[in-house]
């Protein structure tokens, strides 16, 4: 038994070939894809809006995919979180003046904070008993942020026109705002890199897979999914902020709405639940195809998220980056097995 | 204090629209009780049977009250096909897969929805829907009355079928105890396309009576969905009397709620009742404690 | 995520290349919605755009040179508006403009203002964009406010005929989007200065079609005006609910593009008999050509058209105005030929633009009021003046 | 009620190989039932017997030899074709429908077209084997005591008008006292002509009731007969007890 | 040798049933404890309220700290390791991130864990199949890594259930020699078990459950040939 199948009992532990190791880095890809996006902006100086919009979405995708990917925890709220983002820049704009690099701070601690609070109340859920929470709570702040004149602005929106400008720089300015999204995907890849090769990420896919057995690895799993929360929550609202700036005229609708939610999910889920690129891979696909459908296919550009969702479920349970990474882990372990 | 007749005025208000809710919800609820499956293309299918009302009363000059009569057999086809086709296939899948594919299947059916028909709302203008009834000292409108009537048919017929056939009790069989229903020779996987069907026929039932009173907009079904979960939280997942009860309730509560708070919160009133609901008693108002079906 | 990027690439490239190769047009952009759920407005847009396109053309272009559009889908949607923006903004078109809902106008105003390029709004009526507007930003429709002044203007014509007194108290019911919150609040500010009472004021979410427990609470208040801002299909089961509920009032007052629209009629049947409504433009007013161009538009788009086509109309031939007279097509140039706009006699009505009331660059035209008689729109009230009788609203019971 | 030669099998297992995904449960097994025979399958726990009992159902594909029933192959049908075929199966935890009444579930047992034709048969028969359940027919099943949903379950079987009754550790979960009742049960059931397949882990009460045993060991047999040569025989213990 | 861990009158009850009845033992450290009995007995009940899986009354104390309040994860963190009867990898993973899962509990850093894990790994021989998906694995290596899972937390008290169930007797004999080289190590051993070899050769001591109640306590030839006890086994009801 404290041998392989060939090994004789106590062979010295020298004899044994080196260890495969896990924890193969993820810097490689990550600076690809910082390469990939910068190199966007020399080629398509054209297309920014487009190249922001898709990174902020990555972002959220990878964030949402530390609860509903990594811990196995699907919202359908997440719209809350940009639009708390969001909202926070421009109320404290509007009203104190406050630097944007402080509202960014205030939105994510509030993000962080709703989080604790929702996740506190809701994880003694179960499955899709969760996901109707997630929907209510992100539908009760809409409206709120609807009928809340005083603070929101209500349905007419809050208006951002002014921003103090870190190093002098227009955070108008599309370019600017490219290359802060840019920070932004790679803050949230770099994070979900860190968290999820280490404890906390191991705890998380832990209690994804059966609650029971991690306790019995001493993991609480209400306190993982707490920190999964609070954790993507605050990126989430951080991409809001972001997002807030890049519209400068806020509106409870777009914000807080469901389809926002369902969007963010889905990007993460077609990509692949779990995996570190998966979520931008889901988010790249579906931005760059429903500008295609913009252009030339007008109409089908919804329909496609729906038609991918049906498609990856039932023939791709995980995912594009899930089921490529599944193969790459097989064949990792035959080349191991052979070598 | 505003007196007794607004306030019965206000909670028949309520429950008409109540009977309705209940109507939506009941096929969501029947659906989770057999199958485990939670339908997030429920409103979707409401969607659908408003269209096909509008549909036949412009082409054909339908009466949408007599469409029900092609609607709910419609649903109940297509509901058999998606099953097969889609559900099927994941069932015994753990996870939330089956939600997944159902909220994906929403999304094409609204887009399939809003190609055809475009986003203008659309609607149909029936002489006696605007009409009411006094009845001591209570106007009723004519419309939601028929559409209350329509409803009690409809689920006292759905509660008939469960009870007082053969195919009822395989489909409460089904639902209670899987394995046992395998063992008495009940094909089981026949009862979920067929539950699946009944589920489908019963939301786009619940579309046609909608078709007279409200506006078919392409994208409106997730609203739909969301009123479905609400009624059968409130009522018990699973529980078809409990989604009557669920539905009566969230109509009360929302107009209740319109009519002597704020109206701009309306939705939020059955939000806010479906997280406490959540919360505090997960199984449902009209749930019992102990036993899951 | 290679096999997608690859025709991407080439379509962004041809975008671009299309621009730099033809010189004989001028070209403006126009962001409106052609898909989702604002497409039917975008049809409008599209056939007074191709009427005024035919005119102009017809009439020497923008100084002998041909206009033409290049239109931006926005898909109803506000991010595509803004990837839109910038690559109009990046065309280096002279002017743009766009587009059907203030919740996509709005950030889009506010993206040409950083962009200091001008930026003509045609459609949406949010008081948000020009009040307090900016250097950048020029509207030529009416904006919200007035939706809510022309009813005014015939609630106190009404007073005129039947005596002081006659309208005094009102009760508001509107939808909470940015446009109709906009009109309620114009209410509320127009009843407080010429002394009418708004006794409640309500509003409701997104297709909650049920309006009956509002209705309900207003009946016990015996309003003498009930003013609605809604959609289209809100607008419908109001009145159908409306007449349900059994609530009287002298006035029903539609407050909002959709009573104006011939779906209200058809959807409301009987029940929209009597409802005053607000409009933009119709076919009666007193502009020169209203009539043809009405007919034109029918032409085009095979059934009735809606004001918003005539506000397409109107911003193209002021566009060809414009850059006709502009200097250069530089920003700056084209924005100071803007602000020397004088039009007096275009079929929309004068178009100029000025500062006035907390507006900026906005255009000051009177909106139009009509009612509803025996299931067809009447114009009653245009500038200021009563062009056709006001009938008076019977009781529910004697209908 | 002891073998009479010539007497006809109604299920036979020849040979089987039995097990789930890559672990083999059951080695080379053969077992028959004849007609009017109460067959006990004795072992102790995790020996095979239920592995057994789910390929005889049809719960599981045997991986070899063959199960048949009244001489014809079945092996690898789905439950409700060997239901169909007039093999009715009392199952372990009864599996009954608790929020139905007894009628009900008992009304359940005849929901194939054959058995429904006969339906009033049916319930005549198992009232007169069980006159509480008459009773209790309005009752909820899941309220009814241990021994009563015990009752239940074998009447529900009954009301298939199978040709044998395959039977999953009927005691298990009961009072000692219970135990008993429902083994009285069983006998009862046997004396109509029934002829019963009875997996049980109490050897000591299939012993008394049963005419014939099989004794499992580590899914194998290991020792079979007329019951009254079984009792006292060394070996049981061993099978039981690994001593 | 001091006591790893004691219970005092552990009751449960699921609705009505009393599943287990005023159950109390005593395990000291390095000490092979075997919890038999037939089907139903209520040896995996027990095994849950004392590991904290279900709710429970009675007391339970570790090394003399009483933890019959706590959360099953916390039980864990004190140093009461467990493997599942229906062994439950996590599915998705590798068979190391399996493993490395509870390592972390104790480990400082990912490297650290690895270590810890590969440890385990080769304690049980799969340190071969680090990288392969654990839903690949057969059913003799997914005892394996759910007790490699169970090691990897550095426990100080083991509870094994049914551990050896299905393997085959070299697999077995294999097994049986791993658990003692544990005991011999100094880990208290609590297991529950079917297979009677594995018992008689581990186990200095058992505990004989029956309806839920302790029927006999002693050693294993004393305790089989208890009458109670083969009664119990061989179905008693007799009278």
């Amino acid at each position: 038994m404290t041998q392989g199948p060939d090994a004789p009992r106590g062979a010295a532990p020298a004899a044994r070939p080196p260890r495969p190791s896990l924890l193969a880095s993820p810097w490689p890809r990550l600076a690809l894809v910082a390469a990939a996006f910068a190199a966007w902006y020399f080629v398509f100086p054209s297309a920014l809006s487009l190249g922001i919009t898709l990174m902020l979405l990555a972002g959220w995708a990878t964030a949402w995919d530390l609860l509903g990917g990594w811990t196995g925890q699907a919202s359908l709220g997440h719209a809350a979180f940009v639009g708390l983002g969001a909202y926070t820049v421009g109320v404290t704009a509007a009203n104190f003046d406050l630097a944007p690099w402080w509202a960014a701070l205030l939105a994510m601690a509030a993000a962080a904070l709703l989080a604790l609070l929702w996740g506190r109340l809701t994880f003694g859920l179960r499955g899709a008993y969760f996901v109707l929470s997630t929907i209510a709570i992100a539908e009760i702040l809409r409206l709120v942020a609807i009928n809340e004149r005083r603070l929101t602005g209500g349905a007419v929106g809050l208006f951002i026109f002014d921003l103090q400008e870190p190093f002098g720089l227009d955070l108008f300015s599309r370019h600017v705002e490219f290359w802060f999204s840019l920070g932004y995907l790679l803050l949230v890849l770099v994070v979900v890199a860190l968290v999820t090769r280490g404890r906390l990420g191991y705890q998380m896919r832990a209690v994804r897979e059966d609650e029971a057995s991690a306790q019995a690895a001493g993991i609480n799993p209400v306190a993982v999914k707490s920190w999964a929360f609070v954790l993507s929550a605050a990126l989430t609202a951080l991409g809001g902020c972001l997002y807030g700036v890049f519209l400068s005229a806020l509106q409870p609708q777009p914000l807080f709405e469901l389809h926002l939610s369902v969007r963010i999910a889905l990007v993460a889920i077609i990509g692949g639940r779990g995996t570190l690129f998966g979520p931008l891979v889901g988010a790249a696909l579906i931005t760059l195809a429903a500008e295609l459908f913009r252009t030339t296919f007008a109409q089908a550009n919804l329909l496609i998220y729906g038609l991918l969702i049906v498609l990856v479920v039932l023939f791709m349970p995980r995912g594009i980056m899930g089921e490529l990474e599944r193969r790459v882990v097989r064949r990792r372990y035959a080349k191991s097995a052979r070598g | 204090m505003e007196g007794l007749a607004p306030f019965l005025q206000n909670l028949s208000g309520g429950l008409l629209i109540g009977g309705i809710y209940a109507l939506i919800g009941v096929g969501l609820s029947l659906i989770f009780g057999v199958m485990r499956v939670i339908n997030f293309a429920h409103g979707e299918f409401v969607m659908l049977g408003m269209y096909l009302a509008i549909v036949l009363f412009v082409q054909l000059g339908l009466d949408p009250y007599v469409s029900l009569l092609i609607a709910a057999p419609a649903g109940f086809l297509v509901g058999m096909v998606v099953q097969r086709l889609v559900i099927a296939r994941l069932v015994d899948i753990p996870g939330d897969s089956t939600l997944l594919v159902t909220l994906g299947l929403g999304l094409v059916i609204s887009n399939v929805l809003f190609l055809v028909f475009g986003a203008e709302p659309k609607s149909i203008y029936l002489p006696y829907a605007t009409r009411t009834v006094m009845l001591a000292g209570i106007r009723l409108p004519v419309a939601q009355l028929i559409a209350g009537g329509v409803t009690l048919v409809l689920i006292t017929g759905l509660w008939l079928l469960l009870t007082r056939t053969e195919l009822g009790r395989a489909v409460r069989a089904t639902a209670q105890n899987r394995l046992g229903a395998e063992l008495v020779g009940i094909d089981t996987p026949r009862i979920h396309a067929l539950v699946f069907g009944v589920g489908m026929a019963l939301a786009m039932a619940a579309g046609v009576i909608l078709a007279p009173l409200l506006f078919a907009i392409p994208t409106a079904g997730a609203s739909y969905t969301l009123k479905a979960f609400v009624v059968t939280v409130l009522g018990g997942l699973g529980s078809v009397p409990g989604a009557i009860g669920g539905g009566l309730l969230l109509g009360v509560v929302e107009f209740m709620g319109a009519s002597y708070l704020s109206s701009g919160y309306r939705d939020a009133y059955g939000l806010f009742a479906f997280l406490l609901v959540l919360l505090l008693r997960p199984e449902g108002l009209f749930g019992r404690t102990v036993k899951r079906v | 995520m290679r096999r997608l990027l690859v025709p991407f690439l080439v379509a962004l490239m041809a975008s671009g290349a299309a621009t730099a190769l033809a010189q004989e047009s001028v070209k403006v952009g126009v962001i409106t919605s052609l898909t989702g759920r604002f497409a039917e407005f975008g049809e409008q847009h599209q056939a007074g755009i191709q009427a005024a396109l035919e005119d102009v053309n017809a009439a020497g272009g923008v100084n002998g040179v041909p206009l033409e559009v290049v239109y931006e889908d926005d898909t109803s949607e506000v991010n595509a508006a803004l990837t839109a923006a910038e690559t109009l903004v990046n065309q280096n078109l002279p002017l743009v403009m766009g587009a059907y809902s203030s919740s996509i106008t709005n950030p889009l105003a506010q993206y040409f203002t950083r962009q200091q390029r001008p930026f003509l709004v045609f459609t949406s009526g949010d008081d948000a964009i020009t009040r307090p507007g900016s250097d950048w930003v020029f509207r030529l429709n009416q904006p919200s406010y007035a939706y809510a002044d022309v009813l005014f203007g015939v609630f106190d014509a009404l007073n005129e005929q039947h005596g002081d007194g006659y309208l005094r108290t009102i009760v508001t019911i509107h939808g909470n989007g940015a446009f109709e919150v906009s009109v309620a609040d114009a209410v509320d500010e127009i009843a407080a200065q010429r002394g009418y009472t708004v006794l409640q004021r309500q509003d409701y979410d997104q297709s909650g079609a049920d309006f009956r427990p509002i209705l309900n609470r207003f009946k016990s208040l015996n309003p003498d005006v009930v003013f609605m801002v809604s959609y289209a299909a809100d607008s419908v089961a109001l009145m159908r609910q409306i007449a349900e509920v059994g609530l009287d009032a002298k006035v029903f007052a539609g407050g909002a593009a959709g009573f104006a629209l011939p779906n209200f009629i058809e959807g409301s049947g009987p029940a929209a008999d009597y409802v005053y409504t607000a409009t933009m433009w119709t076919k009666d007013v007193p502009y020169p050509g209203a009539q043809e161009l009405d007919d034109r538009l029918q032409a085009i788009l095979g059934r009735t058209p809606s004001y918003h086509a005539a506000q397409a109309y109107a911003a193209i031939i002021t566009a060809a105005d414009v850059l006709s007279r502009a200097a250069s097509f530089s920003p700056a140039d084209v924005r100071e030929a803007l602000l020397a706009t004088d039009m007096p006699d275009t079929v929309y009505g004068p178009i100029s633009f000025s500062d006035y009331a907390g507006y900026r660059n906005q255009a000051s035209l009177p909106a139009v009021a009509e009612q509803v008689v025996n299931g067809e729109f009447v114009t009653v009230y245009v500038n200021g003046e009563v062009v056709n009788e006001m009938l008076d609203t019977p009781a529910w019971t004697e209908r | 009620m002891s073998e009479a030669p010539g007497a006809q099998r109604v299920l036979e297992v020849i040979d089987a190989d039995l097990g789930y995904g890559d672990l083999q449960v059951v080695f080379g097994v053969s077992l028959h039932v004849h007609r009017g025979e109460l067959v006990g399958l004795v072992g102790g726990n995790g020996s095979g017997k239920s592995t057994i009992l789910r390929a005889i159902s049809g719960m599981i594909r045997p991986r070899g030899g063959s199960i048949l029933l009244e001489g014809e192959e079945v092996g690898g049908l789905e439950p409700h074709a060997l239901a169909l075929r007039g093999l009715a199966h009392v199952p372990m935890g009864r599996q009954l429908f608790p929020d139905m009444t007894v009628e009900e579930n008992l009304s359940l047992g005849a929901y194939l077209p054959p058995a429904r034709e006969r339906r009033a048969e049916g319930f005549a028969r198992v009232y007169e084997l069980f006159p509480d359940l008459h009773t209790k027919r309005r009752e909820a099943a899941g309220a009814l005591s241990g021994g009563q949903q015990q009752m239940v379950a074998i009447g529900r079987a009954l009301m298939l008008h199978p040709k044998v009754l395959i039977m999953d550790e009927p005691s298990l979960g009961l009072a000692p006292l219970l135990v008993r009742e429902v083994m009285q049960v069983i006998r009862r059931v046997a004396d109509t002509g029934m002829p019963i397949l009875l997996v049980e882990q109490n050897v000591t009460q299939v012993l008394k009731i049963a005419d014939r045993a099989y004794v499992l060991e580590n899914g194998r047999l290991v020792l079979d007969g007329p019951t009254e040569q079984l009792r006292g025989d060394p070996m049981i213990r061993r099978a039981y007890l690994g001593l | 040798m001091p006591r790893a861990l004691e219970a005092e009158g552990v009751t449960v009850r699921f609705g009505g049933l009393v599943a287990v009845n005023g159950v109390s033992l005593a395990l000291d450290e390095g000490a092979i404890l075997g919890l038999i009995g037939p089907n139903g007995a209520g040896k995996s009940t027990l095994f849950n309220a004392l590991t904290g899986y279900v709710k429970a009354r009675g007391q339970v104390s570790f090394y003399g700290r009483r933890v019959d309040r706590l959360q099953p994860y916390a039980r864990t963190r004190l140093g009461m390791g467990r493997t599942f009867q229906i062994e439950r990898p996590f599915e998705g993973l590798t068979v190391l991130e399996n493993v490395l899962i509870p390592a972390f509990l104790r480990a400082a850093g990912p490297a650290e864990a690895e270590r810890v894990a590969y440890a385990a790994l080769e304690q049980v021989g799969l340190a071969d199949r680090a990288l392969q998906p654990s839903s690949d694995l057969n059913l003799a290596r997914r005892r394996r890594l759910e007790l490699a899972k169970a090691l990897a937390v550095q426990p100080k008290v083991l509870f094994l259930d049914e551990l050896m169930a299905g393997l085959n007797p070299p697999a077995l004999k294999e097994m049986i020699g791993f658990v003692r080289s544990l005991a011999d190590s100094g880990l208290a051993i609590i297991m529950v078990e079917h297979i009677m070899e594995a018992v008689t050769e581990l186990c200095e001591e058992v505990i004989v459950l029956a309806f839920g109640e302790k029927i006999a306590h002693g050693t294993p030839q004393v305790v089989m040939n208890d009458e109670r006890v083969v009664e119990a086994y061989l179905g008693g009801a007799d009278e």
